[in-house]
């Protein structure tokens, strides 16, 4: 084979000459075909295999950890939430509206795969500067096709996260995950056990949709890969939501052994894979798989990633019953092949067979690299910033407000207000809030989902921005009363063959790590998304971490907003002078730079504990983190979610902008009734926790004195108008 | 009482409002097959929300073909009580039982908003609960709510008070600012001549209970099972 | 085999939004020119039907029935041989 | 006044999901004659020029740039001369 053929597909020479040995001679076509998907970096996770297995990945309530569709977390009464985040970066920075709405398609039936009812979504996105026409067309796009899609499935878009950076222009991120629910009896994994049994294919047709869509996935993107544009998929939600209640239905009958969806690399990835976790082959004619075009040659057909499309092994004797199902909801089904014990995957058409290859070839001996790992050289320029001589601000009203206006902590409901975020009518607190709160109908349970992740950070110290998003994403969950239970992740980096991009991988995971074993949360699965980058250069490294958490009584849950007159106004935590990598430095004084803020981990486990613990007691009215943008815009954010004003005084040697906008961590803000505060105030000293009676809820402004001198007093008015227009009036442009 | 829920392909609010009824208001609710052709034996059909075959072309338009139309549509026209939701008052205007057409949302948008809505006719089966001019909470979750019908098809609607919910600020002002979609007259919802076919956009079974965070929609519910109670059944 | 080509188009007089904004987007570009715009459908239905006749009553009778909706649109359609490949 | 008159169709091969349900709908209406359905969009945009190659020149570039979507979409236009109401 001419070497130009393999290399066009992303194999480089060492990796075509080991397949060779593995085969024992040269493959064909359509074999390095399948090679290239599985071993590309998006299905092969070639360079970042060795260092995701630091991840702490067990604990007793986690059912199912990585490896699987899924992950799936115990939430009592035999029941289990089922849940994974995954990237559609590069085909949505191609064609926005269809690659986003197939990101959420894609992840969907991994939750449905597992055997569980997908109950929401959340979406985390970075796209450039506002002020670009191309950043309001990708965002603009990406979010149609979110709510197209989640829309239509009937699945509410409960949370998420949009950032607005220079380092995402030409490479919008967008990280969609889902949840699901299951009876811990239905749990099915995508495994094709059993020697004779049927393989079946249902859903849609096979087009040329996305051939060579993963490898596309792994590379930078370039004005070749424009080129390659027809690579993108077209989503059918429609569809999707027939195959939801038929799989739905096939699982509840218990007719199938395992099932898996088809994305990236298609049938060949889902039959591999399926057959691998068994130690079992397949053989498969291709001649059975139903088209939308003809004349598809057998390449095609192996690396289509047309969407809507299942594996399913059923059991012995349910084929009839799974196709009458089908039929029902008005689904094709076929049999396309059937389980072998001999360890292949053997591709026929029409009786000639036209791949053969062992499938654990495909899947656990796809190469493994340890990327070489290089600090940066623009960490010491951008770390050792002396921040001490910043101007400071003469009016620090008018810098609230340019906070409240600036798109990163603007009010999100341009985007919200687009996503059906009440179907299902589980929704008890939806987006808008610390985290989004589901109740588990026909119990008292309550699911609390957020999405986290900060690229600055991240920028400035991969590891210690890693452990803050574990970190703030379990402290989004403390705010409304909830325990968090395990997190998945998806990484989203640069080039990983680059020594720095690699070792920004490498510190990320370990400071993720690092917070996930004293939070308690460990990792069920996740994505890796590399190669987002751009002639212009990398992005920031961007872990985002999506966090279920466990409400035992719903009844018991809290919201971030003021709702009393009168109510004490405490704060849990402390605050250092730590702007590096705020929100305030960069958007006042124009710099990415200095230290992001320190993490205690054990500081952060007892102030999300007291939380929880004041939350369940019923001691809280309200609680908010101070995460970006500080002190001052979580008051501000608090007063606005709940209409009522407050007047704080804060005494301290800090400069004023320091302790009103610094980022500092482990930091929570509670209302509390008067007559609750000697107890809150009591149970945070038993736990050695710095907590400062700091103001009263009250009025319709926010007055905030610093020993003594007023710094500001501005109107809900004020700010609800900055907080909540930015947005929609720079899309409106 | 007995409710009968259509499942279309498509459907995604069916099970919402299987659940107001059945476990929230306690009554009797079955699923009803979209291929089924009888709807014998039931009080009262909903139409549910949701993108009844994606949606695709219009709202609503092929879902009206689905084999129990025929029968939901002699259901009406025999005086049997009809509520469309959203999606369900699309297929309603699709099939004829309510006159005008929906269009895109004006703002080309989704929607996915609480909203306030002046309840103008208190007088039928599906809100007598309400006070005549009472403001209402219900949410709504839709990119094609735009109501639209001709100057003459209004005049009519209006003149037989056949508006029965319209768009509203909280104080009860019925003002464009008030108007999430560009419906003509700000209408939510309306009735057909008879008064037993209610189409509406916002969801009542959005809000059938307070952890949701409002309880107009069950209300909205109550109303039927007390009308039918009452043995005001109309028509047959 | 007949093709037939169908457009379905917003009543005169009806509000098209899609239009204006799609205007007010190309006049926002810089195409002064732009007087107006009007967003309609245009569908093609390959029909497995030789007879002209019998495929124009037909496409006639999906119009008004499916494929446009007669309170805000309006439709008009040919027919033609079609000779490619079958979809 | 000139009239362009553009149609905006998905490139051959791209997934139609809303034809398909259309066929599907047609089909189970009892029209067994449809073989497939494709959708599209269909386009009048008013221009107040009256050079037409100025004109053809832009209406070319406003499907590239902002009708059609060149991933998935193809488009094709005319000019005629407008002599109607203006809208
Ligand atoms: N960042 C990560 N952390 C932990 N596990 C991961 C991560 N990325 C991927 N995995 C695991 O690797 C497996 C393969 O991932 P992926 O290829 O994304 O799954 P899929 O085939 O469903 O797309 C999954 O079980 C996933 O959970
Ligand atoms: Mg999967």
């Amino acid at each position: 084979m001419e070497p130009e053929i393999y290399r066009q597909m992303g194999l480089t020479d060492e990796e075509f000459d080991r397949i060779k040995e593995i085969l024992g001679r040269e493959p064909n076509y359509v074999e390095v075909g399948m090679f290239a998907v599985m071993w590309s970096e998006h299905c092969g996770y070639k360079s970042s295999r060795p260092v995701l297995k630091l991840f702490p990945t067990k604990a007793p309530w986690v059912l199912q950890g990585p490896g699987e569709n899924a992950g799936i977390v115990d939430i009592g009464d035999g029941q289990a939430v089922v849940f994974k985040i995954e990237s559609h970066n590069h085909p949505s920075a191609i064609e926005p509206f269809q690659g986003a709405a197939t990101g959420v398609g894609g992840i969907v039936r991994d939750i449905f795969a597992m055997g569980a009812r997908p109950i929401a979504v959340l979406d985390s996105l970075r796209f450039g500067p506002l002020d670009d026409p191309r950043t309001r067309y990708l965002m603009g796009g990406v979010v149609g096709g979110i709510a197209f899609y989640g829309n239509c499935l009937g699945l509410p878009t409960v949370g998420g996260e949009v950032y607005f950076e220079p380092s995402y222009a030409g490479n919008p991120l967008v990280n969609a995950m889902a949840v699901g629910l299951i009876e811990q009896k239905n749990i099915r994994r995508g495994t094709a056990a059993g020697v004779g049994n049927a393989v079946m294919l249902i859903g849609a047709r096979t087009g040329r949709d996305g051939i060579h869509g993963a490898t596309f996935a792994s590379e930078e993107l370039s004005e070749a890969s424009e080129e390659r544009r027809p690579s993108v998929q077209v989503g059918d939600p429609f569809r999707e939501k027939l195959l939801i209640e038929a799989c739905l239905e096939i699982i509840n009958e218990d007719l199938v052994i395992g099932m898996q969806d088809m994305g990236a690399a298609g049938i060949t990835s889902s039959s591999c894979e399926m057959a691998a976790r068994a130690g079992t082959g397949m053989e498969i004619d291709i001649a059975l798989v139903p088209r939308r075009e003809e004349g598809m040659t057998p390449y095609e057909v192996m690396l289509s990633e047309s969407q809507e499309r299942m594996l399913l092994v059923p059991k012995k004797g349910a084929e009839e019953r799974i196709r009458a199902i089908c039929r029902r909801w008005g689904l094709e089904a076929v049999i396309i092949g059937r389980v072998t014990g001999d360890g292949l995957m053997r591709i026929m058409e029409n009786g000639r067979v036209v791949a053969e290859v062992p499938a654990r070839a495909l899947t656990d001996q796809c190469p493994v690299y340890e990327r070489e790992r290089r600090r940066p050289a623009y960490l010491d320029e951008v770390r050792q910033r002396d921040l001490r001589r910043l101007p400071q601000p003469e009016d620090y009203g008018q810098v609230l407000l340019g906070l409240l206006a600036a798109p990163n902590l603007a009010s999100k409901e341009w985007v919200y207000r687009q996503y059906d975020y009440m179907v299902r009518t589980d929704t008890v607190a939806g987006p808008g809030g610390d985290a989004a709160i589901l109740r588990v109908k026909g119990t008292s349970k309550g699911l609390a989902l957020t999405v986290d992740g900060n690229g600055r950070y991240c920028y400035l110290d991969p590891e210690r921005g890693g452990a803050i998003a574990v970190a703030e994403a379990a402290r989004n969950l403390a705010c409304v009363g909830a325990r968090p239970l395990a997190i998945t992740d998806c990484l989203n980096f640069g080039n990983p063959e680059k020594p720095e991009v690699a070792w920004q991988f490498y510190q990320a995971v370990m400071g993720m790590s690092r917070a996930c074993e004293v939070l308690q949360t460990p990792v069920t699965g996740g994505n890796v998304s590399f190669y987002n980058e751009t002639e212009s250069g990398a992005i920031y490294p961007t872990p985002v971490v999506g966090m279920v958490g466990l409400l035992p009584d719903i009844e018991k849950r809290c919201g971030m907003g003021f709702r009393r007159e009168g109510d004490l106004l405490i704060m849990v935590g402390e605050t250092y002078p730590e702007i590096g990598g705020s929100e305030y430095l960069a958007t006042f004084h124009g710099l990415v730079a200095g230290e992001p803020p320190a993490l205690d981990l054990e500081r952060e486990k007892a102030v999300q504990a007291l939380v929880r613990e004041a939350i369940a007691a019923g001691l809280v009215t309200a609680a908010h983190d101070c995460a970006e943008g500080g002190l001052a815009v979580a008051l501000a954010e608090s007063a606005l979610a709940g209409g009522l004003g407050a007047e704080v005084e804060l005494a301290s040697d800090l400069r004023p902008d320091y302790l009103l906008f610094s980022e500092s961590q482990s930091r929570i803000l509670l209302a509390v009734a008067p007559e609750a505060g000697d107890r809150v105030l009591d149970l945070a000293r038993e736990k050695g926790l710095p907590v400062t009676v700091i103001g009263r809820c009250g009025g319709h402004s926010l007055a905030v004195r610093i020993n003594g001198r007023t710094l500001f007093n501005l109107s809900l008015e004020e700010m609800g108008k900055q907080w909540r227009e930015s947005i929609p009036v720079l899309m409106a442009r | 009482m007995k409710f009968g829920v259509i499942v279309f392909p498509g459907s995604n609010c069916d099970q919402d409002v299987h659940y107001a009824l059945g476990s929230v208001l306690g009554q009797h609710v079955d699923y009803l097959w979209h291929g089924d052709t009888s709807v014998s034996g039931y009080d009262c059909l909903i139409l549910p929300g949701g993108f009844s075959y994606g949606d695709y072309l219009r709202a609503g338009a092929i879902a009206r073909f689905a084999p129990i139309m025929p029968a939901v549509i002699d259901f009406a026209r025999s005086g049997g009580l009809v509520l469309g939701i959203c999606n369900g008052f699309q297929i309603l205007l699709e099939a004829g039982l309510l006159p005008g057409a929906m269009m895109r949302n004006a703002c080309l948008q989704f929607r996915c908003q609480w909203t306030y809505l002046k309840v103008e006719n208190n007088a039928t089966p599906f809100t007598n609960r309400f006070r005549e001019g009472q403001v209402i909470r219900i949410p709504i979750a839709h990119g094609e709510g735009n109501y639209y019908a001709d100057a003459a098809t209004l005049a009519q609607l209006e003149a037989n008070r056949q508006v029965v919910l319209r768009y509203c600020t909280p104080g009860g002002e019925v003002i464009p600012a008030a108007n999430p979609n560009g419906s003509v007259g700000n209408i939510a919802g309306i009735i057909n001549r008879e008064g037993n076919v209610l189409g509406m956009m916002p969801h009542p079974e959005r809000c059938a209970e307070g952890i949701l965070g409002g309880t107009d929609g069950r209300e909205l519910f109550a109303s039927i099972v007390d009308c039918w109670q009452r043995g005001e059944r109309l028509g047959a | 085999m007949l093709l037939a080509k169908i457009h379905v188009t917003l009543k005169p007089g009806v509000l098209d939004p899609q239009g204006e904004a799609v205007g007010k987007g190309l006049r926002a570009m810089g195409y002064d020119g732009v007087a107006a715009v009007r967003v309609g459908k245009y569908l093609e239905v390959m029909l497995d039907l030789d007879d002209r006749e019998e495929a124009g009553r037909q496409v006639e009778e999906m119009c008004r029935r499916l494929l446009a909706n007669p309170v805000i649109e309006e439709y008009r359609y040919s027919l033609e041989a079609y000779a490619g490949e079958r979809p």
